[in-house]
């Protein structure tokens, strides 16, 4: 049984998922390899290696001018994925689907081009004070350059959106986007998307997820959610790096300015004046990244079969499980304690620094990552300089949290 | 701490007593009442921070090193070490054996090491050598050495504090 | 003996050289590939394959801030691409080299950084008139937000360069920056770098080339061509897609604001400021093309393994075979005649549409790229819409470029 | 042309006679003197342009169709075909006709063929089926179609060439 849903849990077969990712038969000092570091790039399987082998050895050429059959073949192998996003996402055509480079970039896009092309000095964006990096400082830019003054949302001592002081950011009627994370890196937060959306909406703001991590964990259908533009990133949702996905709703990619120039996003050059291509293309300029689109679906269909419910349902009790575990070994503190959350476990150790931590794991076989997490202000918030973090794929067992939980007792017995 | 029984001895190969010791308890992890410069190190990916007090003798040896630092054992215990074996050195002298201190934890060995002339002194440095086996920890356990190697720079250039 | 240089020239074992190249085995429309349009995007050697595949299967993890063997694994082979470039390129250091997605994001850094950045409204960038909307469209976009005049340097009707012209752009004492192309991808011409590079310098005015092209057929030392920057892209060089590098002298990074704001690039985030990592991280927003970097190590790797000299010589000795060969094809025009030139050959059949022409060889299992390619002035100083285009590689041979003239003499017989 | 000794063969599966013939010699390649609406089509990726002009009987159907293209053979013949057999029907069919022109080129072939009853037209479009093998061209195939659409799209709005 699910805890969180009381319905029965859809059985993932982990022993054949496993198989699926040749990396997790490999050993890491001697010891059987513990891979707990998800969240920051996942593991890939083999479905999506040889996708991409397939495509390098048997019909590579560049996309969409080319007239031949290697050309025609790649081409269609690589749209296609953005057919598969779209379903993914259920957005409401495959014309709202961008490629980027990664999330990061795709953040950057809507900063500068919805950002510098649509928004108007005086008016605000909100963040809240647990986003990544990639979340915080695009709009900073955008506020030194453009004059968009940038506020930030406030979070609980649980480690949640404090809804109050949230819908209080909007009472000047100057937000004009609220840009938020549907899942935190570091306290595996799920915000409440939809209320979020009904809020930015009432006060005629724009709502950009950074889904980072939460697609990696949730079906995401931004049709459901009503927000108006979600980020994500290919590597960590098992596909290879080197691509990212926007979506946006195609109006406002319409009335967006394009961010790159070059080939690939225009319709005409002439000196004088160049004209844009047709969405989502106008945003995508130069070679894109052929075989990575052609691994990301690949990575998508491996996700689509293992299903959505199954994938989140094992998750939420691995991570029921991690919070047991870790809360029972001793001067272990665990950040964060959201009611909705995905994958992601933090904790400080009394009397040992995160990264003799991690390194003490690591020498036990057990990969976690330790440090800010690309998130200083929420450190800040919490405390703390850093901390070491846990984090959960498709492909995690209730072993390997055990394994850590082990691991830990002994870094604690060492530093004791 | 209790040690084989528990399966710990995984663990020592760069986590040596003296490192946990001097990481725990460092020797001069505190600011000297009277120093001649002071150096900051930053490690900004993690958030570890070391400022490094230098007082020199009439001779313009290094007469006391002490610092203050956030961090974690491996950087600590490496700034214990280095104040150790630093004292009592000509600056030129106290710069070879970063030299080879930093060579030594990048690779393991220290081929440097016979020519500084510094066996000695490496030889109380050799417990961080198990560094090398964890690259990102070099920044660890340099980060010291790299405010040592700053407040040297201020002092040759004749700044420093007035007394 | 090489036609050029009178020197011997050193033999490619073409044999062993295609047998590295999976997919030129394969048949198309039942017939034997032929592949001529590698300055497209060019084939991929098993080494970059096998580079790739094997990340993915023993040691990947995201790289930078792991603590953990795999992350750390990961980011000595990601890094050491850095070092292959710097050596490959005669950097003066590791830290003048940064990732970008592909050239095409390598210029628009430098539009963007450099343009808004370092250059002054009033003053003026050069392009010529056979670039790559790539290095057109950046600087448009430039010249609309920040007030830089576009000038256009002319090419003479053999399609090199018109120094003369070029030199009087800098009359004025206006121009900041000239951004040319090395080696243009339409007329195959390599433009006079060091004499582009004295008269810029000569003039007060910084120099970026378009490498995309130039790199993949000539050894590159940036120290003694004497320019400010060069970009180009890893496809070309028979790497995977979705990674390109920027070189610039490092006091140029070091002058440049960042580009994309995120993780990787900072040195420290507060809300209130965010310092910036030292070069080339500030650049390097996001999780890198981690992968793409690996490959693209293993395929510069494969390059310096053969050796530019010989690929040259090789390369050489093609075209001057191809234009012998297509000469003697009746009703070929055969555009551009420069002295110095790569693997490019473009051309149109009298009575045959350009389309009609790559189709009709396609048929016949040859790859050739028809239309503007990403060039339309240049199209237009050609007074052309379109051009059918074959370009070589360090693989194509002889008996290919026989192939594409005894399938044009069928396709002109067809239309005749 | 001389054919089979030169191992043309096989070039003929897209490039038929009658597209070669159409593509070199259109029927309808001209603007006619009298036309009541007119539309563009262009294809950007590689300057192909064809503009066609359309005269209606004064029952509203088509009376006449002709067109000036710059353009490859395939999108020059495709138009003349479609200049051919949409003569004489209400713009209705002619909108169900490309509707299954369009599937027969993407494709190669067209269920929806015999329910638009349009079968002997498509008999006399079906040269162009070849075109579904090469993705790349569907665009060439179809691009006056699209103008022509175009162009009864302003019929229906009332617009047009006043006479
Ligand atoms: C001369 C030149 N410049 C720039 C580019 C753009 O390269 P990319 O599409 O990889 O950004 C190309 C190739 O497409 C090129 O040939
Ligand atoms: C919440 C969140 N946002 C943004 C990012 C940035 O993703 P990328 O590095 O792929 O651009 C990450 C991961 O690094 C993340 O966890």
């Amino acid at each position: 049984m699910n805890a969180e849903t009381g319905r029965p849990t859809p059985d993932l077969d982990l022993d054949r998922i496993r198989a699926d990712f040749p990396i997790l038969a490999q050993e890491v000092r001697g010891k059987k390899l513990v891979f707990l570091d998800s969240a920051a790039s996942a593991q890939k399987p083999r479905a999506v290696i040889d996708a991409m082998v397939t495509a390098m050895e048997t019909q590579y050429a560049n996309v969409h001018r080319g007239l031949h059959w290697m050309s025609e073949r790649t081409t269609e192998a690589y749209e296609a994925t953005r057919d598969k996003i779209a379903v993914l996402m259920n957005a409401a055509s495959r014309e709202e689907i961008v490629f980027t480079h990664n999330s990061t970039e795709a953040l950057n896009l809507v900063a500068h081009s919805y950002g510098r092309g649509v928004l108007r000095p005086g008016q605000a964006v909100v963040i809240s004070d647990m986003e990544h990096h990639s979340n915080i400082v695009p709009w900073q830019m955008l506020r030194d350059a453009h004059g968009i003054e940038l506020r930030v949302a406030p979070i609980t001592d649980a480690g949640e959106l404090d809804m109050a002081a949230f819908e209080a950011l909007f009472a000047d009627g100057r937000v004009g986007l609220v840009a938020i994370t549907h899942m935190s890196n570091v306290l595996g937060t799920l915000t409440p998307a939809e209320r979020i959306v009904a809020i930015a909406h009432a006060h005629g703001a724009k709502v950009l997820f950074d889904g980072s991590q939460a697609i990696v964990h949730r079906a995401i259908d931004v049709q459901a959610l009503g927000c108006d533009f979600y980020a994500w990133t290919g590597h960590k949702l098992y596909g290879p790096t080197g691509i990212g996905v926007l979506w946006a709703r195609r109006e406002l990619l319409e009335e967006m300015p394009p961010f790159l120039g070059g080939g690939d996003m225009i319709s005409s050059v002439t000196y004088a004046k160049t004209s844009w291509a047709a969405v989502p293309h106008k945003f995508e300029a130069g070679t894109p990244a052929i075989l990575e689109g052609i691994g990301l679906g690949a990575a998508i269909d491996y996700v689509q079969a293992i299903g959505y419910p199954a994938i989140a349902a094992h998750e939420a009790a691995l991570v029921e499980h991690a919070l047991a575990r870790l809360s029972a070994v001793p001067g272990l503190t665990i950040f964060g304690r959201a009611q909705q959350r995905g994958g992601v476990v933090s904790f400080a150790m009394a009397g040992a620094h995160a990264h003799d931590v991690a390194t003490l794991l690591d020498r036990q076989g057990i990969a976690v990552r330790a440090g800010h997490h690309c998130a200083e202000p929420l450190m800040r918030r919490l405390g703390v300089d850093s901390t070491a973090r846990a984090s959960f794929g498709l492909y995690t067992t209730r072993d390997e949290i055990d394994a850590l939980a082990a691991g830990l007792e002994k870094v604690r017995s060492f530093f004791a | 701490m209790s040690d084989s029984a528990a399966g710990l001895d995984d663990l020592r190969d760069l986590y040596q007593e003296v490192v946990m010791d001097r990481g725990r308890h460092p020797r001069h992890g505190a600011r000297p009442a009277r120093f001649d410069v002071s150096a900051r190190g930053d490690n900004p990916m993690c958030g570890d921070r070391v400022e490094v007090f230098v007082a020199f003798d009439p001779q313009g040896a290094i007469e006391t090193v002490g610092f203050e630092a956030r961090g974690c054992a491996i950087s600590i215990a490496s700034a214990d070490l280095m104040a150790d074996t630093v004292t009592g050195r000509a600056p030129a002298d106290a710069r070879a054996l970063f030299a080879a201190f930093r060579e030594m934890v990048k690779t393991g060995h220290c081929p440097a090491c016979d020519r500084a002339g510094d066996a000695a002194a490496l030889e109380r440095l050799q417990p961080l050598a198990g560094v090398h086996e964890y690259p990102s920890r070099v920044k660890c356990a340099t980060l010291a050495w790299h405010a040592l190697d700053a407040a040297l720079d201020q002092a040759a250039e004749g700044k420093g504090v007035t007394r």
